[in-house]
Parts: structure tokens; sequence; C-alpha cells
């Protein structure tokens, strides 16, 4: 499976349905961080280009919050793609996950613990 | 039944009925099988025991187009029967004159498990007793009364008659057997278990048509298998269609109908339990449309004439 | 009927004239492709459909049975699919009860406006019907060896 | 044996790419019956059709079965070529080669295989087709609109002025629907009521209009050319010939505690109440919800101050039972709920409305007496965000999937009128896109943003949050700057999606007409016929069809009025042949088929048959083809097969089944 169809995938999402309204971007508390915004993770999916999104910033800035899979109008779930990103760097790295021994070695200020939680109770299973 | 005999040729007399429609004697008690008395003298072959399992309501289709007034003898049953009919406009009330009989369960002979049967005595009413004796060929036998009952009486409507002029002889409460219990048994089977059982018992069919012309409810002047109404070319070309789905064709076409008098298994020479397929039809209109007794009324809607807008949507619940 | 790699299943669809067989066209004008193993019978109603109608095309070979219809509420007739829902709700209980495969008959309620959901119910049916394999046991009723 | 034709249709490449028409010419030639097969371009062209009529005299063809488009599109072209070279029209079927063959298959061996099979069915159909003719109803000249907006008046006006009587049905208190709640209209800026009422005073004074204004259709029966519907005249408590429309009784009226519905329930009315100024007919109502007198029988008041004694509180509804040949749909529509959308806080702070509820504020006839004001403290707003799309365009479950198509529009009005009125007040138009198809629209639009400076920024509100200071904190975004943008308002207006009227389900329902999954009222074509339904007879005018600004409305209203005209100026219309009908030596006339009947076509009698041989009285179902509509219902009820239907025989069917089985 390629990139592309490996984010449709984990994340459940068609990048095709998006219409470019903004309204994950108006809602996303962490848009100042990032370097690519909600409204433009489709965009990368939809050019191949998820190694781009994967090495973002905005991969490890991403609360989720899940607003704008809330307000999505298009069920199209920004989260859930970035989410998917984030998934396959970590799948990649770590070839199997997660362990616990790995996390203090990946720490540093900015990771958000919320992140850390979510991603242990998502690849610890 | 000497009872039933006296009244009967008290009306017959007194020219308030034109004829009789009951039981006339076989050459053995246990022959008792439906026929019209149209003198008080024949009435002497009258015959009322345990073995009048015929139902009669569907003889009064043809009763009804002859002169006068016919009285019939109804069971319990039957008169679900003859009720259904009267709702179908297929009889005429005004031309019958109804005696309720009272039942206290009849029996099958094919339930009595001797051989070289000779004479079956204890199933007289209305002294119908406990135990059955049976003479036969190889000595004189016993069998308790309950166990030589047809499978509808285990599961009886009950003891009152839905429709009647006047009622003559006690009735008996005859159940011992859940009405549905086999039903769920079948229903409770794989879907390999499920075939492998109708196949066993319908590949027995010999499309003898005994269950159709039996059924008061297959009552129609001509039936769909014996008319063209469904061809498409010749009807060669539908007999074998005919051969293959005639069960599930007439269960359809009673569907909602079937009073579940239990005649078609009765007189199946073949033994297959017909009645477990408008069984299936009863208990399903049961629980998705609510508790429906055919012929109980003449007014309440029909569970195929009718809906809800909330009704379940096919194939729920199956698999 | 031995199970090849190029069986192909004979699907019989019936349609009602004034929601699903517009569907359909819907699904035509749309392109949204569905197996050719689906043959469509205009029907004017859902209720116009006998259950003999579905035996036979069972035993003249037909491995599904498809019948789609006005959403209930929205019949052109007002009540016709109502009445079809019972009979068919019977019927497809009594094939259950006879052991026939799960599967092989279905009811979809599809309006004019549906090509999408016509051709997602098609390519579906196909699918479990062609996992099913051949029709045998629908084949003859009477359940003869 | 029938002598059937075969006609095969390319379709110029639609059906020949994919299917093999030669092929299918080649095996519909080894059909029993089929005598001539042929393959065309285009067969439902003139020359098309020239072939045809010449293969049917030719061939001598007792049947034809046209292999093309599906027969929604052609039917009745090839059915007339037929009757015109006299072969009965209902020898004729089609296979329908194209949408459910051509245009879903790509493998040529497999869609012509299919198309072939498809051909077989119909050949084998036609074999059984009996020759049917059309029987004849008269037209009841009298239409009915339902809904007095501004669809039902123009609807109504143009059929009036045609000649023929319409009754107009509103269940409101007085006709003008949404268009008498504006104030201005979109790209002119003219005053809504100002070009609505007199069209509302033209309809009331047409000799040829009836208006039943509270009132409702309760009952429809009947065909096309003759319906039969029953109305509720809902009771008024006032009486409608006796009133002078003086008012008092609204003045003097001390239950005033009532949400007015006009003013979108912004403020308050009394019990008795005409809902505007201008209503039609100006005679009040009284809401039994409200009122003192018909709650507790205490009161009375507005009794004793009508001087001419108009009040009457023991009127009670009443149903009035009425003919008609055509029946109009202009329904209308209402803006959707918007309990699920908290993110915009409406319903949570006062000065987020709805742009419906910011016309009734810009109106002088409104509860600010056309003040812009806060609901909330009653300032005047120097910072107005406007949001759009707000329910609409959303695939999700909480809004519409369609564009409610008015918005961009009425907002660029709002947006310029608040900025001609108060020029202080800052206003920002948050967008998806602009969406300005029409005459003058976008111009409209550009002078919104060119000439009176409001700021249009293209990016969906994500979040409306009401601060401790009263106002509005608006989480917004800039696509075009790619910037997060959180902005102080004062006011917020959202621009809710439209949707049809919650009744119209019901309405259609009695029509037996179709409606969508958005519930809006299927065409019979959506090209061809977009005012017509699917049910003859029903004709479709304004929003209930789908979102339509006022011109295009209009526009709707005036087709819908000349389908009308064009069917009531027929005296005698051919009904369906394709009718019930019962064989009288197989019917048990056992009255299951009546009881599934929903036009209570079928009905029985006594006959003596005669069957083979045995004469004897039999009761039996008879079918009135006039009422019969053809759904086929009793059919399968009918255990014995006695009753079929012409044109959908059980034989036809089977035999359709059998060819696709082989």
């Amino acid at each position: 499976m390629n990139k592309v169809e490996e984010i449709k995938t984990i994340s459940g999402v068609n990048p095709l349905k998006c219409m470019k309204c903004g309204k994950c971007s108006a809602s996303c508390p962490s848009f100042n961080e990032m370097d690519i915004k909600p409204h433009q993770f489709v965009t990368y999916v939809i050019n191949d280009d998820v190694e781009a999104l994967a090495n973002s910033k905005s991969a490890w800035k991403c609360l989720s919050c899940f607003a704008c899979i809330e307000r999505c109008p298009r069920d199209v779930k920004p989260g859930k793609v970035i989410d998917a990103a984030r998934q396959i760097l970590i799948r990649q790295r770590g070839q199997e996950g997660l362990s616990a021994d790995e996390i203090p070695a990946l720490l540093d200020e900015e990771t958000p613990q919320q992140l850390l939680m979510s991603a242990f109770r998502k690849y610890r299973r | 039944m000497q009872e039933l005999i006296v009244r009967a040729k008290e009306l017959l007399e007194k020219g308030e009925v034109a004829r009789v429609l009951g039981w006339k004697k076989g050459e053995q008690e246990y022959d008792a099988e439906p026929a019209f008395f149209e003198t008080a003298e024949s009435l002497d072959n009258f015959v009322y025991n345990g073995f009048c399992g015929a139902n009669l309501s569907k003889y009064m289709i043809e009763a009804g187009k002859k002169e006068g007034k016919t009285l019939v003898f109804l069971k319990p049953c039957d008169s679900y029967s003859y009720n259904q009919l009267l709702r179908e406009h297929r009889v005429d009330r005004e031309k019958a004159y109804i005696i309720g009989v009272g039942c206290k369960g009849k029996l099958a002979i094919s339930k009595i498990p001797f051989d070289g049967i000779l004479k079956v005595s204890g199933a007289q009413y209305p002294d119908a007793q406990e135990i059955l004796t049976v003479e036969t060929l190889y000595g004189t036998e016993t069998i308790p009364y309950k166990d030589a009952m047809l499978e509808r009486c285990h599961v009886c409507k009950g003891k009152d008659h839905v429709v009647y002029d006047e009622l003559l002889g006690e009735s008996a409460d005859t159940v011992d057997a859940d009405r549905f219990a086999e039903v769920e048994r079948i229903e409770k089977m794989s879907p390999e278990e499920k075939f492998a059982y109708f196949q066993s018992e319908l590949s027995k069919c010999i499309r003898c048509n005994a269950c159709r012309n039996v059924c008061p409810a297959c009552s129609c002047r001509k039936c769909v298998f014996d008319s063209t109404a469904f061809d498409s070319e010749q009807k060669a070309n539908t007999t074998s269609f005919e051969e293959k789905m005639f069960h599930i064709i007439r269960a359809f076409h009673v569907a909602g109908r079937c009073t579940d008098c239990g005649e078609c298994s009765r007189v199946c020479p073949q033994g297959i339990p017909l009645h477990l397929f408008n069984r299936k039809f009863i208990k399903d209109i049961n629980a998705l449309y609510g508790e429906y007794q055919a012929g109980s009324d003449l007014e309440c809607p029909a569970p195929l004439t009718s809906f809800t807008t909330t009704d379940a949507e096919p194939g729920v619940g199956r698999g | 009927m031995p199970v090849t790699e190029n069986w192909k299943p004979t699907i019989v669809a019936f349609c009602c004239n004034w929601c699903s067989y517009a569907g359909a066209d819907l699904a035509g004008s749309s392109r949204l492709a569905y197996p050719a193993d689906v043959k469509i019978i205009k029907v004017p109603c859902s209720c116009r459909v006998n259950p003999m109608f579905i035996l036979r095309a069972f035993e003249k070979g037909a491995d599904g049975v498809i019948l789609c219809g006005c959403h209930p509420g929205d019949c052109h007739y007002s009540t016709g699919n109502y009445y079809a829902r019972r009979r068919m709700t019977l019927l497809f209980s009594m094939l259950d009860y006879l052991g026939v495969e799960e599967g092989r008959t279905r009811v979809e309620w599809v309006s004019a406006a549906e090509g999408v959901k016509f051709s997602e119910t098609m390519n579906s049916f196909v699918e479990k019907v062609r996992a099913l394999g051949p029709n045998v046991r629908l084949g003859d009723l009477r359940c003869k060896n | 044996m029938r002598r059937i034709g075969v006609f095969v249709c390319h379709c110029g490449s639609n059906i020949a790419a994919t299917v093999d028409v030669k092929k299918v010419v080649e095996m519909a030639l080894q059909e029993q019956g089929v005598v001539h097969a042929e393959d065309y371009p285009y067969m439902c062209s003139e020359a098309g059709q020239v072939r045809i009529a010449e293969a049917i005299r030719e061939h001598q063809l007792t049947g034809m079965v046209v292999c093309s488009c599906s027969p929604r599109m052609h039917e009745a072209t090839f059915r007339k070529c037929a009757e015109r070279n006299g072969l009965n029209p209902y020898l004729v079927e089609i296979a329908n080669i194209r949408e459910h063959c051509s245009w879903i298959h790509k493998d040529m061996a497999e869609a012509t295989e299919k198309a072939v099979i498809l051909m077989r069915a119909a050949v084998a159909k036609v074999h059984l087709n009996a020759p049917l003719q059309a029987g004849e109803s008269a037209v009841t000249k009298r239409a009915l609109v339902i809904g007095g907006g501004i669809a039902g008046i123009q609807t109504a006006l143009d059929i009036a002025d045609a000649g023929y009587k319409v009754d107009i049905v509103e269940k409101e208190p007085s006709i003008g629907g949404r268009m008498s709640q504006l104030d201005k209209t979109f790209p002119t800026l003219d005053c809504s009521a100002c070009i609505l009422t007199p069209k509302m005073v033209e309809a009331a004074s047409h000799e040829n209009i009836t208006i039943h204004t509270w009132s409702e259709v309760e009952k429809v029966s009947g065909f096309v050319g003759n319906f039969t519907v029953d109305i509720r005249k809902k009771a008024r408590y006032v009486d409608m010939d006796k009133c002078t429309g003086c008012g008092v009784c609204q003045e003097k009226c001390p239950s005033k505690k009532s949400l007015n519905e006009f003013n979108r329930g912004l403020n308050t009315r009394s019990a008795i109440y005409t809902p505007f100024a201008q209503a039609i007919p100006n005679v009040p109502v009284i809401d039994a919800t409200a009122c003192i007198k018909l709650k507790t029988g205490k009161c009375g008041i507005c009794e004793k101050f009508c001087q001419v004694g108009a009040i009457n509180y023991a009127q009670t509804d009443e149903i009035i039972t009425e003919q008609y040949g055509a029946i109009v749909v202009a329904t209308g529509f209402d803006t959707i709920k918007l309990d699920k959308y908290g993110e915009y806080a409406y319903g949570h702070s006062k000065d987020v409305i709805t742009s419906l509820e910011l016309e009734r504020i810009m109106n002088a006839a409104g509860p600010t007496k056309g003040h812009l004001e806060r609901l909330s403290d009653g300032k005047a707003p120097k910072e107005i965000v406007f949001i759009q799309c707000v329910g609409s365009r959303c695939s999700d479950d909480r809004g519409k999937p369609y564009c409610s198509k008015i918005c961009c529009m009425y907002t660029a009005k709002h947006a310029m009128l608040i900025r001609d009125k108060y020029p202080d007040t800052n206003v920002t138009v948050f967008y998806i896109d602009v969406r300005t198809p029409g005459k003058n629209f976008d111009e409209f639009y550009r002078r919104a943003v060119e000439d009176y400076g409001v700021n249009y920024i293209k990016g969906q509100v994500g979040k409306v949050a009401p601060q401790p200071d009263g106002s509005l904190l608006v989480h917004g975004v800039d696509l075009l700057e790619n910037k997060q943008i959180l902005k102080k308002a004062d006011m917020v207006v959202l621009a809710t999606a439209i949707e049809p009227n919650a009744d119209v389900r019901k309405i259609a329902t009695m029509l037996t007409a179709s409606i969508d999954t958005n519930n809006f009222l299927t065409e019979a074509h959506p090209k061809l016929r977009p005012v017509e339904s699917p049910t003859a007879g029903v004709f479709l005018s304004g929003v209930c069809q789908g979102p339509k600004d006022i011109p295009e409305t209009v526009a709707q209203a005036g087709a819908a009025a000349v389908k009308v005209i064009g069917l009531l100026a027929k005296d005698k219309l051919k009904t369906n042949p394709c009718t019930a009908k019962a064989d009288e030596l197989r019917c048990n006339g056992c009255s299951q088929c009546a009881n599934v009947c929903p036009y209570g076509a079928i009905s029985y009698e006594t006959r003596l048959v005669n069957d083979h041989g045995i004469r004897e009285d039999r009761r039996i179902a008879v079918v009135n083809s006039a009422l019969c509509q053809g759904c086929g219902a009793c059919t399968v009820t009918c255990p014995s097969g006695a009753m079929d239907l012409q044109g959908f025989s059980n034989r036809q069917l089977i035999a359709e089944v059998d060819a696709i089985c082989r």
C-alpha cells in the first residue's frame, strides 16, 4: 500500500470531500504553531506528499482536541489525517510502535502531554 | 352422539333445514368421513366420535349453492374456519344452521401404533374414555386417549365456538403442548439442518393434492396451479415450477387466512407435517404484526391486507 | 452446478417504475457501475411483485432476487410498498426457515434521486450472492434429492 | 404467434460504443416470433421512426421491441410512432440498454450479453402484450394551489388570468409567505412589500381566485383531471364577512405574550392577531392556545369591543370538499433549526441571529421598528460579522448537503444596506465561495465590496464565543492570507440553510407525489419537465422543488401555471389502460383485493357466470378503470390469480423472469 492509500485507510478520510472552507483552521487552537495548516492537510494527501505532512511541525503540534473533526461540515476530519500521518511516522520509526522505554528519549519540552498519552493508548494496545 | 341425531332429525322434519352435513360411519368406526344426509332415515349412518376430525366448514361452500338451509356440525376449531370463509364471502350464513358440537380431542388412527387394527373402542361420544382399547389381529392392546390424539388437539384453540346457532355437548381441555415449540425447534437449527429436515419431509410428497383439497383456506374456485394464470408459455413449462414450489406457495396463499385447523397434516397420506409451514407464518405474524387468529372475527384487519408505517423491514432478524 | 472462477450469478431485480427504476436510470446517467449480472424488470410498484415471481426466478436458475421500491411513505400509490414490505418479510422469513441461505433475497428502498444507493446496493448484493455461489436449494423447494 | 420487430438504437456512441448492436440484432432474429430486426444510429430521430414505420408495414408487425434508452425517456415517442402506423401502442416494449447497460458497463462482451438478455425479456413480454385502449375521463376546470406565498400567488394569478377558477389554500392567517417577511429584495433593493402587496391584492380581488387562509389540505383522492380535496378551514373565531379589519380587538386583547411568528419570535403579539399590517384577508384570527376566553371561558374583551359583532368563540373547524383538475404545490421553505450548531452560539447569545431575523430587524414593521440594534441590550452594533453556509453544503447529519442558493446574495444585500444606513458600522463576511450567477448579481456583490467597503474574508468561522462584556469573539480564518483571525463583533448573522416546509412530506404523501432525501419534491424530469411532479396533474412551484430566489420562483410559478392551463384546456384526458381486471371464472369474490386498493376502485357484484357449462350466480370483483391507477397491490393479494394487471400481467412478468433466467 502506498503512503496515500495508507493515510486514507488509517484515517478513514476521503480527502476529496474537502471543500476548502477552512472551518478546521478557524477552529484550531494550535494554528499559529503549525507550519502546515489544518485545511491544507488534505491537499498534501491529494498531492501525494504524505512525507512532508509526516515530517511537518504540525504533526506534533496537533493537540488532538477534535474541534476540527466535530465541526467539519464535509466529514473530512483533518485531525484524523494528521493523526494518521503521525502514525505512519511512528510505525516507520519503531517498526512495531512505541515501547515505554523509548518514551523518555522522545520527550522534549514542546511535546504535549496529551499527545503522549493518546499515542500510548493507541500504539500499545 | 344420539342427541345430535335426534336434533338433526327434528330440524329436518320441521323443514327448517333441507339437509344435514355431518360424518358418516365407514366400514370401521375409525373410518368416519364427511357426508350430507338428505333424509331422516339416512341419519342412521350418522356418527360422531373421536375419529370425526374432519373439518366440515369447507363443504359449506357447496352446500351454499343448494336450495334451502344446511345443518352443519362444527367443532370449536372448525368454527374458526367457517368464520374465515364467511369473512371471505365464500359461505352464506343465511343458508347455514350451525350446531356447535362439543369436542374432547380427535384421534388419528396413524397415532395408534399397532398392526392389524380391527376395532377401537372407547372413542365414543359423549363417553370417550381415558384409555382406548384396540382390538388387533394379534390381540387386544390399550393406549391412552391422549397419546392417540391429533397434533392439533394438543395445541387446541379452545373450547369456544366463534359462530353457531346452538350448542350441543361438552368440550374438554386438551392442551398439553406449546403450539410453536416445533417451529422454534426448527428455527434454532443451522441452515443445513433446516434444509435437510425439509428435504427429507418434502421429498415424500406425491402431489396428491389432498392437503389442498381439504384446506378450508384453499378454496379457490380454480387453483393457480390448475390454471394458466401464471403460465408464460405452455402448461408443460409450469409443471416443474408447480412441482417444486407447491408447498411454499400454498402456505403463502393461505398466510393470514389459515386458522391452523391442521387438516393438511391430518390428511397427508405421506405424513408430512404440513402445518409447520402455516404455523411458521402464524408465528411470524403474531411476533411482527400482533397476535392474530384467523377466523376469530369478521372485522379486524388481516395481517397481509393491512400494514403500519413502522413495520419491520424484510430480512430483519434473519441469520 | 460447480463453482468455477468464471461463474457469474444470474440476478433479477424488480424495480418499481416511480422510484427505483428511475434510481437505476440515474445510476446509469451518472455512470455508476454495478455488475452486468443484474437484470432489471420494471413493475409499476413493489406491491406488484408476487412471491411467485421470485420463486419462479429461483426455479428457473436465478441466484439472487432483489426487490426495490420507493421508500416507505413515499410510494407513488401511497401504500403499495407497505404491503410489499409485509409480504416480503414473511416470504424471506419462510425461506430462512427452509434453510435457504440468507442473502439470496433482499428488499431495498431506493428513491429516484438515489442513483448512488442503487449502484451501491447492487454491488453489495451481487458480491453477497457471488460469495454464496450458485443457487441450489431454492431451485427446488420440494427439496427432492 | 406475434410478428415482432426489434429495433436496436446506437444512441450515437452512447450505446454502440459499449454494446455490439449488430450482435443484438443477430441474436434478436433467432428469437421466436421475431420477423425483423435492425439497428440504427438514432431510433428516436425522424429518420429512425420512418424506418420503424416501414418495418411495421413491410413485415406486418404485431409487436415491437425498441432496444434503446430508458422507457422514461422515449417510450411515449415509440408508442406514438407505432400508433401512427396502425400498431396498438401497448404492443411496444422498450429494452433499456442504455441507462441499465451501456452506461454502466465497460466490457463490451459483458454489456452485449446483457443487452441481448434484456432484449429477450422484452420480446418475451411483447408476445403476451395485449392491445389496450386508453379510456377517457373528464377534466374538472378548476385548479388548487397549496401555499399562498409569492409562488402560489403568481401561479394562481396566471391560471386565473387565463380564465380558469383557482383556489389558494394557505395555512397561515394571511397570504404573502416568506416574501412578506423580507425587507428589501436583491439585486435592485426595492422594498419587498411594495412589490408583493399589489399582487396579494390582485389575487384577493380576482374574480377567478378563491383564497382559503388559515386552512390546510386534509385529504386528496382521485387522479389527474378529477381530484377531490378536503380542505380544513381552521376555526378563526372571527366572522370573515362581518369583520372590518379595524384592529381594535388586537389593541384591547389582554393576552399579549404569544411569540410573534411573523417576526420570527423576536417579539410578542396578542392572542387575536393579524400577522402583519398588509395581511390579506385583513381579518384577524384567535390563537386558541393563547386566548383567555377560549382557555378559561373568562374574558371576552375582544367580543365586547368589536362593533360589528364579528367575534364568534363557538366557531369550529370546517371541512369543505372541492373538485379540482390540477393541483399546484407551492409550500415554500423555512430556515433549518440550528440546535446542532452549538459552536455558533445561536440560542446562547441573543446577538447571534439568522438572516431572516435580520430581515425583520431591518424592517420598519419589525420588532425594533427598523432600527439596527442588538437584541440583548438595544445598542447599535458597530462590528457585524456575517457567516455564510451555516448548515448548507454539509455532508454530515447536522446540515443539508445542498447549496441554499439565496444566501450569498441576501448577505451582500444586508451588508450593503447596513453600510449604507450606518456607515460607521463595520461589516465582515466570512465566506467559503461567493456564488452570484444571475442577472446583475455579481455586479451587486462587487458593489458591496467596492462601493460599500464590506470586508469579505474567505474562510469559514470555527466558533463564536460570547464574551463577559457582551461582545462576541469570532474565531475565523483567512485562508488566502493563511492566518487565523480572532474578531470581536457586536452582532453575528448566520446565513442559515433553507429547507422545504415541514408540511411538505404530509402533502406529498396525500398527493402521492415523490419527494427526495432532502424533502424537496421531485420533478418529473430534472431538465425537461422541471415544474411537473411525476404524479400526473400535480405541479411544482417555488422552493418546494429546490432552492430559488424570487425571480426564479416567479418564473417557475408562471411555468407551472402554463402547464395547469394546458391541462385544464382539455375537455377529456386519456386514462392509463394498464389497470387491474378480474377474471370472472377465477374470482372467488373474497374481497381481499378491495382491502388493499388505495383508490377504492374495486367493488363486487353478483353476476351470472357460465363456467364451462356450469351457470351460477357468483360474487365477482369489478374494477373501476377510471379509479384504478395500476399499482397491482390487488393482484398479489389474489390467491387464485383472478386479478391481473393489464400491461404487467402475471404471465408477462413471469415471461420476463423466464427470459432472464433462461
